[in-house]
């Protein structure tokens, strides 16, 4: 199985871990993923927040290059880059936007490009390897968040149910996991305000993961590098807003699976996380 | 040639005044074919009446034209007029010099031109008028009533007293709707089932009507006092005619977790089982599915049980026949189930209830003999949250319209609910608070005033379970949009009522026309709330729309009055204006070629198709009859037909023509 | 605009209690459509504070899009410079964040962090993890550079850059 | 266009029984004024209306025309005012293509209360045909009419 591969920023950066835990995870899956050549950044909120043609254009280069590169499907690890590109595809349908993001662009682009995130490659393409090479099952009682990107806009989206998603649910409970049935599945982490309002950040995700915990949660599921970020490098911050620390872990779902099927913690970047991680 | 007689009249001075009625008489009096025109004060007068029967005598005349007030007053008068002279009575027309004519135009030159031509043109129609005889119909004294809620049962009983035969199907194994399932009713707190079971009772033991309950409708063909409707017995593999209602079988069944319907999923049932103690009739049915022979060929404790012999495992569903002159559809309504709103729970948290559910818990005949407990550890809740317009007022995820009973059941519930649990805490959300009716205003501040009642206005956002509490996330708006969070033990939402499932389907059936949320359309909105646009057909009860009780049982026994009137002849007698379609002598039979755009374009289904056959029998062609009983007279077929086979009496394409045309020609 | 004011946005907004007016009562202020109601929409925090995470588009029965509202209404405080000052550090890390895609093509951690400090003068915020972020291999000393940079030049200058293109 | 003043259109209304008819009759009874120009022809409903007639009304040297009936919604027999607006709309691309001035046929709605806005429909109608001068390409209507037979669509 082959299939185009968007890492974003964050997963060269502060989230190298995710990158290598999806690299990993994908290799013994076979999966092999082709990135997009000399990709460049989405944009995130920033473009959005800023300029709207900005936004469009970013997103659409990414595509357009992974079409010239002949690819017909590529995944998107990344919760908000996974958005931006879908929200782009879909904005772009109107013939208006897309000429003037094609003159802006100076590339042909066609719109067609399959745009899937991790847990739909893994439900398409992993479901079934997963389920004979688990050789260290997953017995933990963890929170699947799914934060807002992953499932948001809906109707343009059009992924799992808005308010209680189940894929990742799913996906742990193959691996020999429970899941909690909990609250803030899908409640916003405060996203990019991780660095101009971490005071805003410091109480979502404190009520997030003060929700996990109250339920005794073992460890924290993401599929998205900003919730992670926000729910594991910002705990510093979350800590100082809470009567008691938490101190449960924040890990991917790719980490997740990778445990399971014996993936190394070194490989799958476990170390990397600010709250250790001890499953 | 014709010989037309033409009656100008003055009204007093209403038309004179401006229009030179004498020399209108004078002028039409020369036209061709008018063999009679004189002008009179007062023509609906006696005198005006004796003037045109004895020139319809005296002149041998073929037609009538009066020129005087609109026909939409006194057309019957002189029609009246005419017949009693022996004259058909659709050869005479009226032009209206008055309404159209004299009292719009100052007194001129041409305004009595005006007055002329209005006169000419009828003139020119009556020529080409046909005697029309007028249209009878038998009506068969019988009428069908589909869905035994409320709305059926009050009008059953009804047409049943005014001497008339009822046929009663209800799909359920027992009459009674949803009412037999409410607790106590607004705005009285009257105890449902002690003022609907003696009505209930009053149905089974009624001479007039006849009951078939765990039936429906299978089809209904013909029309208005001519229906033939086939009805589908399910099987009930008890026989009714021995079972002596004992209930031996339904305490022996050992299937017996079955969620129960009439508990709203909260209670359970067995296989043989009565949906509820007052249940009419009282006696049990087999539900197929779930019993353990039907499932898997044994059991048959039932039947070891029956001391009658009353089980019967072969029979099968049977269909019946019945002719009626008349229908009334009272097929009420449905509420949305909990799994409607994601963010309430998803049908997934046990103490997120619909109101129907709450009404249950509070009967003193549900699953907890009137004890509000909490379904999923019976304890009793301490604090409650109510959701209004949970579904309704909605259009992303719901319905855009507002239920409108649900505003009154909700205060209703948090009233009984404050008067069962002394130290409880209710809570509502809402939008708005719609409580119009008698003595509704006054129940809802009393729930507020009196019950303590504490009413936030804002929509909640979330509800979700937390350490055994169902913490709802609401906001009061009234506050510049404060967030309110409580921690409930219940949550009841007041869920949209919606139509019956299957209604669009019987709709279909019945040929009448129902709205984009399925409710049965009435004929008129306002003038004609009963009535569907097929005739002979009515309506009761919230299969129309949600309604409560009061206004059902008012729809119901307005619908009966209009099949008791319908009943009250042995012949319907309609106007002639209908459409036909032409025919001819054999080979050519008709112009019509069959296309059938007449049948796509009538609102009605009166087009039929009619087969034309040798004489050896084989089939010649088929062509569109049109079905006098249906035909409103609209027309609409007409302006369809491209073959132009198919007109309208009394307004056909050459009286028209021939009107039109003697305006222009000269 | 189709809003009935029911209060669902506002009771499911995270961040409704620390905006001046919740989006509920925004949307009321907009509805009035007068030019002082509209000034103190721009001039508030909450345009600035949404985060667009949906949550009350995803609930409004009437499927009106307010966190599209909220893009609009912060491009129009920009241009009419009516900024809350709650507005300040979010424009500003927004700046640098573009800054840095627009100058490699990509995100350069360090270098926005460097730039956004350079923008709100708070030297000291984020320092306590910086070092942690680096010894565990979460930020690169150098940029990452995309080939092409020139297209990011000319995206850049075609878009934000150019005083023609505003947000719709 | 002031020099068709002493010109008198000739103008006919095509209504139905129920509202436009009823309207006409309360402007009466309201004893409200309008101008003599038009001659009401009745009918059950707008749907009955067959455009042939609205042709061979032009044909034979009608200046004007009106259509009225119930509003949507409100029509006696539910859905006869809705064909007949269908049935408008495909008429009017036959009547631009045979070059008849589609400004002469005036399609309105008028219900049984609307005695003043009948009022003001004929006043209205007559002030627009008289502006716009006799109809003087008749000829054409009624060669096609000879020609082509009637194929209005449905
Ligand atoms: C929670 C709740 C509380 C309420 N409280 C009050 C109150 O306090 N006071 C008040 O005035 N009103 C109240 N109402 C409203 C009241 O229930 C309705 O007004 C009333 O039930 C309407 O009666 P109906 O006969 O039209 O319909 P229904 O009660 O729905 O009866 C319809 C009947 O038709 C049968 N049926 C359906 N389809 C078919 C078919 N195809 N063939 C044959 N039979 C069929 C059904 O089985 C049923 O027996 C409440 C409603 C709800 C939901
Ligand atoms: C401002 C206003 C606007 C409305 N708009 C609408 C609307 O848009 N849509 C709608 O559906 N409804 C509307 N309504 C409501 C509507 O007017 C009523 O529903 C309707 O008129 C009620 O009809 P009725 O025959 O019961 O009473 P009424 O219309 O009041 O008729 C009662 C009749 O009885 C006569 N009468 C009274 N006492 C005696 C007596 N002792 N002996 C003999 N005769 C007597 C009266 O003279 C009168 O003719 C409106 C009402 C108002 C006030
Ligand atoms: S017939 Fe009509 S116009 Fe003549 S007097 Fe009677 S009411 Fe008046
Ligand atoms: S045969 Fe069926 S209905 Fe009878 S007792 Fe057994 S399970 Fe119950
Ligand atoms: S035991 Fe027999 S008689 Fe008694 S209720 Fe059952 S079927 Fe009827
Ligand atoms: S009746 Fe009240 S609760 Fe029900 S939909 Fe209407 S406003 Fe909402
Ligand atoms: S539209 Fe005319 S030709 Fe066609 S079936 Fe009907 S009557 Fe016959
Ligand atoms: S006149 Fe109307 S109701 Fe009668 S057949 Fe024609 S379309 Fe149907
Ligand atoms: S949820 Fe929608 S309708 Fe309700 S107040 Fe908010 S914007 Fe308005
Ligand atoms: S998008 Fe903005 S306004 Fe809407 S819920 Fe999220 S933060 Fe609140």
């Amino acid at each position: 199985m082959k299939i185009g591969f968007y890492p974003g920023c964050s997963l060269t950066g502060s989230s190298r871990e995710y990158n290598e835990s999806v690299v990993a995870l994908a290799k013994a899956l076979d999966i092999e993923l082709v990135e997009i050549k000399d990709w460049n950044c989405c944009g995130a909120t920033a473009a959005h927040v800023m300029n709207e043609e900005l936004s469009l254009s970013l997103p659409a280069r990414i595509m357009a290059m992974a079409e010239e590169q002949g690819l017909t499907e590529v995944v998107v690890p990344c919760a908000a880059c996974y958005n931006r590109l879908k929200v782009t595809q879909h904005e772009l349908e109107d013939e208006n936007k897309r000429t003037r993001v094609i003159e802006i662009l100076k590339l042909p682009y066609r719109g067609d490009l399959k745009i899937i995130n991790v847990l739909q490659m893994l439900e398409a393409y992993g479901a079934e390897n997963i389920k004979t090479r688990v050789t260290r099952p997953f017995a933990h009682k963890v929170a699947c968040y799914y934060g807002c990107l992953l499932v948001r806009p809906h109707s343009i989206l059009k992924f799992d149910r808005v308010e209680d998603p189940q894929s990742m649910d799913t996906l742990i409970k193959g691996i020999g996991g429970t899941t909690l049935d909990w609250a803030f599945k899908t409640e916003c982490c405060g996203a990019g305000f991780s660095v101009s309002r971490t005071d805003l950040v410091a109480k979502l995700s404190g009520n997030i993961l003060k929700d996990a915990a109250d339920r005794s949660a073992e460890a924290v599921i993401v599929a998205c590098p900003l919730c992670q970020s926000n729910l594991d490098m910002r705990r510093g911050a979350i800590n100082k807003t809470l009567k008691n620390p938490i101190d449960i872990p924040v890990i991917y779902i790719t980490q997740a699976i990778g445990l399971a099927l014996g993936i190394g913690a070194k490989e799958l970047g476990l170390k990397r996380h600010f709250v250790t991680v001890e499953l | 040639m014709s010989k037309i007689g033409v009656f100008i009249c003055h009204c007093g001075e209403n038309i004179s005044a401006t229009v030179d009625v004498e020399r209108v008489a004078r002028e039409i009096g020369g036209m061709e074919g008018v063999a009679h025109a004189i002008d009179y004060k007062y023509m609906c007068s006696d005198p005006g009446q004796t003037f045109i029967k004895e020139a319809v005598k005296k002149y041998g005349l073929d037609g009538v034209v009066v020129g005087a007030c609109s026909p939409r007053m006194h057309e019957p008068t002189f029609r009246r007029a005419c017949a009693e002279a022996g004259l058909n009575p659709y050869l005479c027309e009226m032009a209206n010099l008055r309404e159209h004519c004299s009292w719009v135009h100052e007194k001129s030159e041409e305004t009595t031109e005006k007055a002329i031509d209005l006169v000419k043109m009828m003139v020119e129609k009556v020529k080409k008028n046909k005697p029309l005889d007028s249209i009878k119909v038998p009506v068969t004294k019988r009428a069908l009533v589909i869905g035994g809620g409320i709305a059926g049962i009050q009008a059953s009983l009804d047409i049943a007293n005014t001497g008339h035969k009822v046929i009663l199907v209800e799909r359920d194994p027992s009459i009674g709707g949803h009412m037999s399932q409410l607790s106590e009713t607004f705005p009285t707190l009257d105890c449902s089932q002690c003022i609907l079971t003696p009505r209930m009772v009053e149905v089974a033991q009624h001479p007039n009507i006849k009951l078939y309950t765990y039936a429906e409708l299978e089809s209904l063909e013909g029309f208005i006092g001519n229906f033939k409707a086939k009805i589908r017995l399910k099987a009930k593999s008890v026989n009714y005619s021995t079972c002596t209602g004992c209930g031996a079988c339904i305490q022996k069944c050992p299937v017996k977790k079955i969620p129960s319907e009439f508990n709203a999923g909260l209670g359970t049932r067995t296989a043989i089982y009565v949906p509820f103690p007052q249940a009419v009739p009282n006696k049990p049915v087999i539900d197929r599915v779930n019993c353990n022979y039907y499932k898997r060929g044994a059991c048959k404790i039932c039947e070891k049980t029956c001391q009658v012999g009353s089980i019967e495992w072969d029979k099968e569903d049977e269909i019946i026949t019945e002719e009626v002159g008349a229908v009334v559809l009272a097929t009420g309504f449905d509420v949305k189930g909990t799994d409607f709103f994601p963010e309430y729970g998803y049908g997934q948290y046990k103490d997120v209830l619909t109101g129907l559910q709450f009404e249950r818990l509070a009967s003193a005949s549900g699953p907890t003999f009137g004890e509000i407990r909490r379904p999923s550890d019976g304890a009793i809740p301490k604090k409650i949250v109510f959701i209004a317009c949970a579904g309704s007022r909605d259009p992303a995820k719901g319905i855009p319209y507002c239920s409108k009973i649900c505003c009154m059941y909700t205060a209703k519930h948090a009233m009984l609910y404050q008067h069962k649990v002394h130290d409880g805490e209710s809570t509502v959300f809402y939008m708005d608070i719609r409580a119009g009716g008698k003595n509704y205003e006054e129940f809802v501040r009393r729930a507020i005033e009196e019950d303590t009642v504490n009413y936030v206005r804002g929509r909640v956002a979330r509800v979700y379970e937390k350490n055994g509490k169902l913490i709802v996330k609401g906001v009061d708006t009234l506050l510049g949009g404060e967030q309110v969070e409580i921690e409930a033990d219940m949550v009841v939402l007041a869920t949209a009522g919606v139509a019956n499932c299957g209604s669009e389907q019987l709709a279909q059936k019945l040929h009448v026309s129902y709205d984009p949320y399925h409710f049965f359309a009435e004929a008129h909105p306002k003038l004609k709330p009963v009535e569907t646009n097929t005739a002979g057909i009515f309506l009761a009860g919230a299969c129309q729309a949600p309604k409560d009780i009061p206004e059902t049982v008012g729809m119901a026994s307005g619908a009966a009055v209009k099949v008791a009137a319908l009943f009250s002849n042995d012949e319907l007698v309609r106007e002639p204006v209908v459409a036909v379609v032409n025919r001819l002598a054999p080979p050519l039979y008709s112009t019509c070629v069959g296309c059938f755009m007449c049948e796509t374009a009538c609102p009605y289904n009166a087009i039929e198709h009619e087969e034309i056959k040798g004489r050896d029998g084989s089939l010649i062609r088929t062509i569109a009859r049109v079905n006098q009983g249906l035909c409103q007279g609209c027309g609409t077929c007409v302006a369809f037909c491209r073959s132009k086979s198919i007109d309208i009496q009394g307004y056909t394409n050459e009286q028209v023509y021939a009107e039109v045309m003697s305006l222009l020609n000269d | 605009m189709r809003c009935y004011q029911c209060g669902k946005c506002t009771a499911g907004c995270v961040l409704a209690s620390d905006m001046n007016y919740p989006p509920s009562y925004l949307m009321r202020l907009l509805q009035t459509g007068t030019r002082q109601n509209m000034d103190k929409v721009l001039a508030s925090n909450s345009i600035w504070l949404c985060l667009n995470c949906e949550n009350c588009l995803g609930r409004c029965p009437m499927e009106i899009d307010i966190p599209k509202m909220m893009d609009y209404l912060r491009t129009q405080a920009i241009k009419e410079n009516k900024l809350h000052p709650d507005s300040k550090p979010i424009i500003a890390f927004h700046r640098s964040f573009l800054d840095s895609v627009r100058n490699t093509g990509r995100l350069y951690e360090i270098g926005l962090v460097l730039s956004y400090k350079f923008r709100t003068f708070n030297f000291l915020q984020d320092l306590a993890i910086a070092p942690s972020m680096y010894l565990k291999g979460k930020l690169h000393l150098l940029p990452e550079k995309i080939k092409d940079r020139r297209s990011m030049k000319r995206i850049f200058a075609q878009t934000i850059e150019n005083a023609k293109t505003v947000n719709k | 266009m002031s020099s068709n003043t002493d010109f008198e259109p000739k103008i006919i209304a095509f209504v139905c029984n129920w509202c436009t008819y009823a309207g006409a009759d309360l402007t009466g009874t309201s004893r409200l004024k309008y101008a003599t120009n038009v001659k009401i022809v009745r009918f059950p409903c707008t749907g009955r209306i067959d455009f042939l007639l609205l042709l061979k009304s032009f044909a034979q040297g009608a200046d004007g025309v009106i259509v009225s009936g119930c509003h949507p919604n409100d029509c006696h027999y539910t859905s006869g005012n809705f064909h007949a607006r269908r049935r408008w709309i495909a008429f009017r691309s036959i009547l631009d293509l045979m070059g008849v001035d589609i400004r002469r046929i005036q399609y309105s709605w008028v219900s049984a209360a609307e005695g003043s806005k009948w009022a003001d429909l004929v006043n209205n109608t007559v002030a627009d045909i008289r502006a716009l001068g006799p109809y003087a390409e008749y000829q054409k209507v009624a060669d096609y009419l000879e020609k082509e037979g009637y194929n209005e669509e449905a």
